[in-house]
Formats: C-alpha cells, structure tokens, sequence
C-alpha cells in the first residue's frame, strides 16, 4: 500500500500526485522504490475522481463482520 | 535585584534555584501543572510513576521564575502560566508523551462531600466487617439491602449506590472509606508545555488515542478503497478488486435479467427478492399464505 | 407467490396491474385464478409505490448470510 | 427482467418451464416477445435447480419494504 | 459471467455494448460465442442504467472496523 | 476495472490471464492499453487463488441494486 | 490526514515512526510541517497498535460459502 499512502499524502496536501513526486515521498521515507509500480499506480489514479472514492469509502455501508477473533 | 538584597536571601533558596536553573537547561520539555488542592500522597504516586522518564518538582513560583531567566527561557510564552500553586515536570521526552503517560493511570482517591463519581460505585455483597449498629440506618439511605450476621453488618447483593457522573451520596463516604473504594480519580491538571521554544497549551496536549485510531482506520480504509478502485497490484487488493468486479457483474446480471447457468442464481434471487419486497409491502392487506422470509438477526 | 409474479412481470412489462390482466397472465400460465386473492392483490397493489419498494428490496440474495460466528 | 417473472411464476404454478410457455405468458400479458431472450432463459433454467437456488434466496434477509403511504 | 464481464469491460472503457463489440471481446479472449447469449446480454442491458447499478452493486467487501471505544 | 474485468473474463473462459491475452482482449474492446498497468496486474493475479475469491465474495451480502424503470 | 498517511508509509515500509522521518516525508511531499502536530502524532501512535487497527479495519465479512449456489 505504500504507493496509495504516498499518493492520498499528496492528495491530503493538496499537491498533483506524479511520478516525481511519489518518488521523492518514498525514498525520504527510506523505502525502496519499483519505477513499475510507481508508474502504474500514477496513471490509474489519473482514471480515477480520488475525492469521489474517499466519500464513498466513508459513506458506504460495509459488510457487516463478525469481528475477526 | 541588587545584590544586598540577594545577600537576605536565604541559603535554601539559592540552591533551589541552582537546581531548577540546572534541570531547565538540561530538560527540553517543561511542562507547568496545577497542583491546587491536589493530594501530596498522589503527587508522591506520579512522581515514582514517572520515575525514568521525567522528573516532578513542587517549588514556588518566584524560585521558578528567577531560574528560568537565568537558564535563558522566554519567559514572556509561559508567565501567563505561572501563577497559583504548581508543579513543574522537566524531561528530555515529547511533552505529548508525558502528557499520554500521565493520562495512562488513574489515580483514584475516597469522595469528600460533593465529588461525582467517575467509576460505578457498587457496594459489594458479603460481610462489610463493620459492627452492626447506626450504620445499619446509613445503609438503610443508601437502599442498600442488609442483614446482621454474627453482629456484623452483611450487604445481601452488589448494589449501585452512583453511577459514573453521578454525585456520590455524602452519607456514603465512611462506608466506602471502610470498604477501600475509591471512585473518583485524581488527575494532574496540566497547563501547558514549553518545549524547544515552542509552548503547547493544554487543549492541544491532551492526546485523545481513539481520535487517532479512527484517523488510522479512516486513511487505511481510503487507501484500501483508492487501492481496489484502481487495481492497485497487490494479491490482497486484487482479491478485493475481483471481488468487487464479480459483484458487480452479479448484481448487473441480476437486475438485467441476464440468465446463464452461473448467473441464475444472482438473477433468480434478484427476482424474488423483489417479489417477496412487494409481498411484504401489501402483507398487511392481502394473505397470499406465503412466509415473508424474516431479515435474521445480524 | 403466483400473484406477486404475474403483477411484477406487468410492473416490468410497463403495463397496468389490473385484475383482467392478472388473471390472463395466470391462465395463461395454466395456473388456476382464485378471484379472491386476484382482486385482493391488484387492490391492495394500487396503494403501493412499487418502483419504491423495488429499488429498497435490498441484498441481493446471491448466498447465504453470514454464518453466525 | 419479464423473462424471469415469467419463469418464476411457471415454477410457482409447478409448470414446466418451456419457450412456449414463457411466450404464451408474455404475450397473455401483452409483451412483445423477443424469441431469442426466451431461447436463453428457458435453455438456461434447465440447467439450474431452481428449487435450490430459491431455497438459498429465501434464507437471505429481504428487506422489509417500507410500507406505502 | 463471460458475456457480463465482456459488456462490463466495455462499460467501463466508455464503449458502447454492442453484440458487435461483445462477440470482439469473446473471441479475442479465445471464448466461443453463443450467438443467442450475446443477443441476450445486449437486449437486456439496454433496460438498465448500469451506471446506477454499479453505484450500488458493491457494499465493499471490508468490514467496519469496530469503533475503538 | 478494465483490466480486471478482462482478466476475470479470461478466467470465466478457462483461459489462462497472460499479458498476451488481457492486452488482446483489451485491444478488442477498443481500449487503450498501459503495458505497465497489465504488466502489474498480471504478476500480481498469478498470486491470487481466484476461484477461492470469486467463491468467498459470493458470501458476502451486496447492496440494493435500484429497479430498472 | 497528510501525518497519518506518513505515519502509516513509514508503518508499511517497516520503518520506525519518528518526527524526523514523518518530517522528512511531509518536506518531500512539499508539505510545510507542523512542528507540534508531528509531536503530537508521533507520541500518539506510540501508543496504538497499528496493526490491530489495520486488521479491524480489513475484517473480512465472513468466508464461509454459501450453503450451495
């Protein structure tokens, strides 16, 4: 999940989430980065309404589960 | 302060302000609480509690003041605080981390008339040890069922006297001195915290951890969504992206009416549940003698 | 159930509920009209808001509710 | 979703679920009939036991549908 | 599912679902096309708002982590 | 979801998902393809057990899907 | 939300969360930091098991199958 924490960051901090700048959270963060995945995530999220996502995941009903033990 | 006067100044209290002017410098958090009317036995409790981690000294505010002058504090951020009667916390840790570590453990200490209770107060069944006697009628106030065995007092069953919030009756304080119950909790009132420069009034030092698990849940639930949402390709977000495409092409084949073999049973439910919608919509006006299918219990 | 079927295939079919219409889908369906429970329904149908009741007829029953744990 | 009501009602009535059926059905009920529709949803129930899925569906919560006003 | 999916691809890519684009999709995936099955699909899918649909198909599949207390 | 639909359709066809296939399945529906993105998401499905979640999400209670008018 | 999602970064990596890598990220991300809430932060999710929360958060509804499908 490292990219999507290092994206919603930028998201959270009103920055444009780009290659660059996933690159730049995860490395000072001191984790290494996979030009692959980076590239990846950074071109689905721009199919992607970011803030429509958010309110839905606060909003939705969930699943009901018995709490895992 | 002129230099006679400073000659008046009584030997202990030079060495006290050595000592504070020592600790301030070597402290990066000092934190100013309020110790009002606060039991000195308590203050003995937090200051082993804390032993390790952070340092509690009771002084006057005057002593204090001089040395923190001296050891270079700006005194202009924190004087609003020092007034009344206050401990001083110095350490070298996070001030929200004393902070976290003195709201860990409660201390708790017997009523005085006009305390609200913070925890149940539950006189337990079984012997109370005390000699049957006027107290029976205190007791008796309290709607605490009793009876007198081998010349004791005896409660028949556990019974609330106060619930959290609630006053505690003054007539109860001797039966809960005796019982060793002490239900209302004595906390260190904290002020503020300079630290580096920087103050931290209260409001922002009391750290509520709840607040902070839901912020947690909250961003991994976001990420989680965000991460099944675009395909994020990790085996345990795929599962949850499969499965969310799978339901959906089950719910789209169930509401389109699309029927294979391995889509009747979405679309086959789909449409009895709707029907059975309608059936318990008009079941108070017409019996079909079919069972509306009753929601379980979740 | 016959009779919620035969008024939801007209529901959907955008066609009027009515007790004629009832009765012709069941016969034709070689299913015996009890004249009672024909009228019952399609009354007690009037009074319904059926696209409503649709759309709140929730979960929809792919599989077996979560066993109680 | 007429294809399915239809087949459904069928069942209710224990008819046997044929083309000809279906479309007597439909057309009883004064829908037009879309002949492939019908070929694959009778071709399709006769390879599901019916029975066993609405025993799995009626084991579901349904929603209790707000009563009309 | 295979013919669900393929119109749900197409959904998704902002194409129109076509018996055309359907049997595409089936073939280039290697699937034999049931040419009454795509019919279906497509007949059906033009009585749906998909886009509705799957705005409330997926309570998602994560549990409401049990409120901290 | 693109390349997740096409990646289920191929496993609804018996087909094994390969980049090859979901880039030609892909193509076929007339969708753009991200070499990086089918790269990413092929390796990682190699790791999931799909059967086991298609059959696990199958037990999972869905939300109301609103009537189709 | 910016110091949670570093926190949780820093958390996914298998880094310790300190204010000076949770700084360190924010500046990155071109995030001007707040001195105080990073102490706040940090010293807060010293106290809290992450992990626990994560895996409430993720509870999967029951994986029990459904009776027969």
């Amino acid at each position: 999940m490292e990219y999507i924490y290092a994206s919603l960051l930028l998201h959270a901090g009103k920055k444009e989430i780009t290659e660059e700048a996933v690159k730049n959270i995860l490395t000072a963060a001191g984790i290494d980065v996979d030009e692959v995945r980076v590239k990846a995530v950074v071109a689905a999220l721009k199919e992607v309404n970011i803030d429509e996502v958010l309110k839905n995941a606060t909003a939705m009903p969930v699943a009901a589960a018995p709490a895992a033990a | 302060m002129s230099i006679v006067e400073e000659r008046k100044i009584p030997r202990w209290k030079l060495d006290e302000v050595s000592e504070l002017e020592e600790k301030l410098k070597n402290s990066s958090t000092i934190m100013i609480a309020d110790i009002q009317g606060f039991p000195t036995d308590k203050l003995h409790e937090i200051r082993k509690k804390l032993r390790g981690i952070a340092e509690i000294k009771v002084t006057k505010n005057t002593l204090f003041t001089i040395a923190a002058k001296r050891a270079g504090i700006d005194l202009s951020k924190i004087e609003g605080y020092i007034t009344g009667s206050n401990a001083f916390i110095f350490s070298n840790d996070n001030p929200f981390v004393i902070s976290i570590f003195l709201s860990k453990f409660k201390l708790k200490r017997f009523p005085v008339p006009g305390d609200k209770a913070d925890e149940e107060v539950v006189i337990p069944a079984g012997d109370t040890g005390m000699t049957a006697g006027p107290i029976l009628s205190t007791f008796g106030k309290l709607k605490v069922q009793t009876k007198v065995q081998d010349g004791k007092v005896h409660v028949v069953k556990d019974t609330l006297i106060a619930k959290p919030g609630d006053p505690i009756p003054a007539e109860a304080a001797p039966i809960l001195q005796k019982l060793g119950i002490m239900p209302v909790y004595v906390k260190l009132r904290l002020k503020a915290a300079y630290h580096q420069g920087l103050l931290i009034p209260v409001s922002e030092l009391e750290i509520n951890l709840d607040t902070y698990r839901s912020m947690i849940n909250e961003a991994f639930r976001n990420s989680l969504f965000l991460g099944v949402e675009i395909a994020y390709p990790v085996p345990e977000v795929l599962k949850l992206t499969l499965s969310k495409a799978h339901m959906r092409a089950l719910a789209l084949a169930g509401e389109a009416g699309f029927l294979t073999p391995d889509t009747a049973s979405a679309v086959l439910s789909r449409a009895v549940s709707k029907a059975y919608a309608v059936l318990s919509a008009i079941s108070g006006k017409v019996d079909l003698g079919v069972e509306v299918p009753k929601q379980p219990e979740q």
